[in-house]
């Protein structure tokens, strides 16, 4: 960082893309709808955290809620992690419907024993009994001079039965993705990646309308090679596909949308078409997502396989530093991608 | 504790505002639950179930609280130790034998959960994991969806140990029920242990009550072995929380007269004169008392109603051992809820 | 806060214990923090850094701190919005600046950490993480450690804001130190706001220190705007630290007369007018006013140290800025520490 | 359970094995004698958790050490798991070297902020400046009776950078790993599976030995097959293997000993020598560590695969149950494994 590289964005307004509306709403444009939609489709729905109230969240995804819905609907939590997580599991056995916003993915850490111990197994304990529609929002991802405790990608601790994860990669999806899971009745995990809160734009569909878990979205259809990934790392993993297009590598891009369920007949079919497997997450290699997903093609693509199962991540550091030259060094870019997908086309 | 009253000296139950019939009702409660802990001990000693969890020493205030809330309404989320309290929410001798035997039939579980950990949505009785303390922010959510729901009749009483009393949890969950000023009941069975740590290790102050001050809510102490006084102080705090006067913090005073389980071995860190001691303020032997010297019931009587209890447990012991083990195949049931809301 | 004092009626500094020498060091240190605040928000909003926490209207209880601290036998364990205090532990403008724009030569992480998370175990500042009210359980720890070394001088500080005070960890933290009896002084910058919300949502009772009483031992309000009564209160519990009376929590009062961060927009939740009326209790106004009635410093004397700060903060900044950026083949040095003990 | 199968041992005391004390000693004995030798070795050292004063652990694996060492080094906490984890931090930064015992690795859930956030990133962000010497020693795994929560393997949790995590599968290598542990200056996750605690006997080495991070050991050599694995599974797959070895499957176990490091060489050199990778373990398959194992195989050997990568794990419930019947359903056994192999040689 240097004086003469003006920041334009910050924590609370990370990046943002084109303003022209016309062309569409953001990705927290589409949160705010489907959490006003729902609010206003089904009065159970409660919703809660830190600063969600008058000020809406600190991104704006609550904005508006607490004027149209109330402060008994909208509810502004003490910074109380695990206890108002609690309280969200409390409130969906008396049936409420909660969505619970963390403020950031990395404070979800000292809640993990109410999601881990009771929201994940509180079904199977009871022997379907007790159902929990609980949703909980947390913004997660880099790349917004957040530093080591505002840019983690920690999705990989939530791939555990008894959870539902989700992670979309467009606002229309955003949209749909967050409207199933607060009609879902298990918990369910949404991870927002803060980068593309306002930095993509795209009209979203009329009417009431869902996007169904577990079923992967084709972002690009290619030949060459299949790069499995979600989050974020869809649009880069697009732009590299641009770069090395005209090289005559037509890449595959599979956004995988939500990862518990994952869509495994997706990645089959795609892996059996094109032979070549690239997994790629934002979050770092050892431990990933990448690793399972990677172990599903190298178990069930085998035979289809020409080339070895890659994984891109970030490289094994404990979290993104602050500093923008670190931040760089460690994020995946389109450059990055490029190189492994010439690689592997290269194999 | 050496301060507390030895046997006899309950109060009395009718100041406490229970007829005769609660008292009799009380009295059974507890010799219920002491059967039926005195059998599972057995048959776990015998090799007839891998664990158990006792509950001697904790009916009197058990059987205070039970009587004092409405099972119709209100929700208890409970502490695994309850083995009298949940009856008052519905659950049968038999059915707790079902879950201690981990059984089909078993309401709770259907035998995954390890035995004691209560939970039945019909009941009112809110499903408890084993992390301690976890249950009362869910007691806070509970009563906060309630009253959402337009719900002014239900209050929710939670029950804890004195050791998941130090956890975040507790102290999350009183804080955001304070907030809210919402009608839920704390209620702490302080038996000076958590398994082998006594209560001056586990905590700064003498009273688990003190941390109420912490909240702004009153907090109570109420001798754990006289049902008649727990009873009287649950049903204020009842009150309170009914009429908009929000949570009260309730610490029982008792002790744990046998190991924390019957995996435990308490020789390892407390004297045989100890527990000795604390027998002799045994909850069931002074409501034994009790009962003889107001005459609600003669020596003659309770040894009647012993011997049915006995064979009541018996029966109901016999019938759950022989119930059906959940088969195999289901493993996989219940990971997800199937269908939308 | 409607009830602390206006401008210009602070405790008497000598009746608080302190010298005029220190009473202007504890000017001086406000003065430098203010400045060092002022001039990174205007960097921020030059684009020329992304982020940063201000710390106005809180550097007087800083400043009060700061000075009860022994800074070569006490550690710290701060709290972010602490410019002014981490000054007493040895941090200088220039190595603030360097923190502040990530530059290698930074002593708290060599550009790692977002701005403002302090640390630097040779200066014994613990290291701070985002998370909040981790640093409490760190500080009852390590007076754990400084006991068990048979250090008998050291109380360890330990600064968070009233937002942080709802965490489990802070009731842990207290908890141990409490059974432990161990040298800590637990300080609550009550600004009044956790980000957007307000004290009265955050918590059911007007006062953090009131949670002391769960722990027994003292909590004590103070006038957080008012530097020398802010110092009296730390020194006595300094001094009860190191004199074998364990803990205390002192609830500094104030007010965060900035949005929460560069990146937030506090005209969202809260009114000009109360931000205007806080601002008649700005410390660093009450402070130059005091210093004037009790002729410590003339107006030409506060105006000579305003612009001497301007000029050594400018110049640690620019030299700050000039300094080298971290190099990203450092990106993956010291993951783990490389050798054994 | 039926009344006509006793039980001989409890969750405290888990199921035992040869008492002929002069064929060693059990695991919880190395544990203990490990300890020891530390403690007397490092005046420096701590021991904290719940119940490991006077009553040694609800295990024993502290037994004896609250008398030898005092009350000041051998501290009963409060059941505060995040309190107590995060005093251990502030106390290593103070220069203790911390051992943190959590009674069972299913309580560690609210410690993970201490653990994630400060713990594993406290070198990093402080740039090597403050230096973390903690072993946080828990048991894990299941097969004991102990129902949901006293039973599960959430070692994958803790595959973090900054973490080492460390599972013995034997009592030599459970003492000489738990010294390196204490001795090493980073944080350790101790993973001690319940089931091994007493069932095994071995002789320890004598003198001041350790077993370094990073080192697999070949548990049985063999040439048809592979198996990386480790904790009580080593011991599964042995039985697995001498059940498949009259029918001319000679299968290659790999105990690998830590899972962060984890011994890469070791692992392509087994594949390479047979060609043929089965991950096994004991926590469920979806999300579980295996997917790394898996993952590094066939991206690394694939060339010398001759068959896919299979994974052999729990099924995808959120934890054991209970129930007797339930729980052997739910375990990988000796016969399950054996199968897997017979399926592996055959492709
Ligand atoms: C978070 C957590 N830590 C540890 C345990 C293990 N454990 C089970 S019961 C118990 C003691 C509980 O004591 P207390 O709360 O006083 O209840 P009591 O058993 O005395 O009724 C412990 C430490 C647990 N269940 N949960
Ligand atoms: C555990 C946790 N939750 C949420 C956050 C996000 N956050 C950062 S600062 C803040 C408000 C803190 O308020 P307070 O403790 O009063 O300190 P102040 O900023 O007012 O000085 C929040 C919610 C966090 N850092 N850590
Ligand atoms: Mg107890
Ligand atoms: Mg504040």
């Amino acid at each position: 960082m240097t004086a003469t590289e003006p920041h334009t964005h910050g924590l609370f307004s990370p990046p943002a893309g084109n303003d022209d509306t016309a062309r569409g709403a953001t990705m927290i444009e589409a949160i705010n709808a489907a959490l006003t939609e729902e609010m206003a489709r089904d009065r159970r729905v409660l919703l809660l955290g830190e600063d969600v109230g008058k000020r809406g969240g600190v991104f704006g995804a609550t904005k508006g809620l607490y004027a149209q819905f109330g402060a008994a609907r909208v509810l502004d939590t003490p910074i109380a992690e695990s206890g108002f997580t609690g309280f969200g599991i409390g409130a969906a056995m008396l049936g409420a419907v909660v969505v619970i916003e963390i403020q950031f993915v990395d404070f979800i850490m000292s809640a993990l024993d109410q999601i881990f111990s009771e929201m994940a197994k509180m079904h199977y304990r009871s022997n379907g009994d007790v159902r929990l529609p609980i949703v909980v929002r947390a913004p997660i991802g880099g790349g917004v001079h957040g530093g080591l405790y505002h840019s983690q990608s920690p999705e990989n601790l939530f791939i555990m039965p008894g959870l539902k994860v989700v992670m979309p990669a467009t606002p229309a999806d955003a949209k749909g993705l967050l409207k199933s899971a607060i009609r879902d009745p298990n918990p369910v995990i949404f991870l927002e990646h803060k980068r593309l809160y306002r930095s993509v734009r795209e009209a979203l569909p009329t009417g009431d309308s869902t996007v169904p878990f577990g079923i992967a979205r084709v972002a690009r259809a290619g030949t060459t090679l299949s790069v499995i990934t979600y989050g974020a790392m869809v649009h880069e993993a697009t732009r590299a596909a641009e770069i090395v297009a005209p090289e005559g590598i037509d890449a595959e891009i599979l956004d995988l949308r939500t990862l518990q369920p994952y869509d495994r007949a997706a990645i089959l079919r795609s892996v059996t078409k094109t032979h070549r497997a690239l997994v790629l997450h934002e979050a770092s290699k050892t431990g990933g997502f990448g690793g399972e997903l990677a172990a599903l093609i190298a178990d069930e693509a085998f035979m289809e396989l020409d080339a070895p199962v890659r994984r891109l991540a970030a490289p094994d550091a404990p979290a993104m530093p602050f500093n923008s030259r670190l931040e760089s060094a460690y994020m995946i870019d389109a450059a990055t991608i490029a190189a492994a997908l010439r690689d592997l086309a290269a194999f | 504790m050496a301060t507390l009253p030895a046997t006899g000296t309950l109060t009395d139950h009718r100041a406490a505002g229970l007829t005769d019939t609660d008292a009799l009702g009380m009295f059974t409660l507890m010799l219920c639950a002491r059967t039926i802990d005195e059998r599972m001990w057995l048959l776990n000693r015998q090799g007839a179930a891998p664990f158990t969890v006792p509950c001697r020493g904790q009916e009197g205030a058990q059987a205070g609280i039970a009587l004092a809330l409405d099972p119709t309404t209100d929700w208890l989320f409970p502490h695994y130790r309850d083995t009298a309290l949940v009856q008052r929410f519905g659950f049968t001798p038999e059915e707790i034998f079902l879950m201690f035997f981990a059984k089909a039939g078993d309401v709770v579980s259907g035998g995954r959960q390890l035995t004691h950990h209560w939970g039945s949505q019909a009941r009112h009785i809110g499903s408890l994991g084993s992390p301690l303390a976890s249950q009362v922010p869910h007691a806070a959510g509970a009563a906060y969806a309630l009253r959402l729901q337009g719900n002014t009749a239900a209050v929710v009483a939670t029950t804890f140990g004195e050791g998941g009393a130090s956890k975040g949890d507790f102290y999350e969950g009183c804080s955001l029920a304070a907030i809210h000023r919402l009608p839920v009941v704390f209620i702490c069975e302080n038996n000076e242990y958590a398994i082998s740590t006594p209560m001056h290790t586990q905590s700064p102050v003498p009273d688990v009550a003190s941390r109420a001050a912490a909240f702004g809510f009153p907090g109570v102490v109420v001798d754990g072995t006289d049902p008649f006084a727990v009873y009287a102080a649950v049903r204020e705090a009842h009150h309170r929380a009914r009429t908009g006067g929000g949570p009260t913090l309730i610490e029982a005073k008792m002790y744990r007269l046998l190991p924390h389980t019957s995996d435990d071995n308490d020789r390892l860190y407390r004297s045989r004169e100890e527990v000795a001691d604390a027998e002799t303020r045994d909850p069931l032997r002074r409501i034994t008392a009790y009962m003889q010297e107001h005459a609600l019931l003669d020596g003659q009587e309770i040894d009647d109603r012993t011997a049915a209890m006995q064979a009541e447990v018996s029966a109901a012991a016999a019938a759950a051992m022989a119930a059906p083990d959940p088969n195999p195949t289901t493993l996989l049931d219940h990971v997800y809820a199937e269908d939308a809301r």
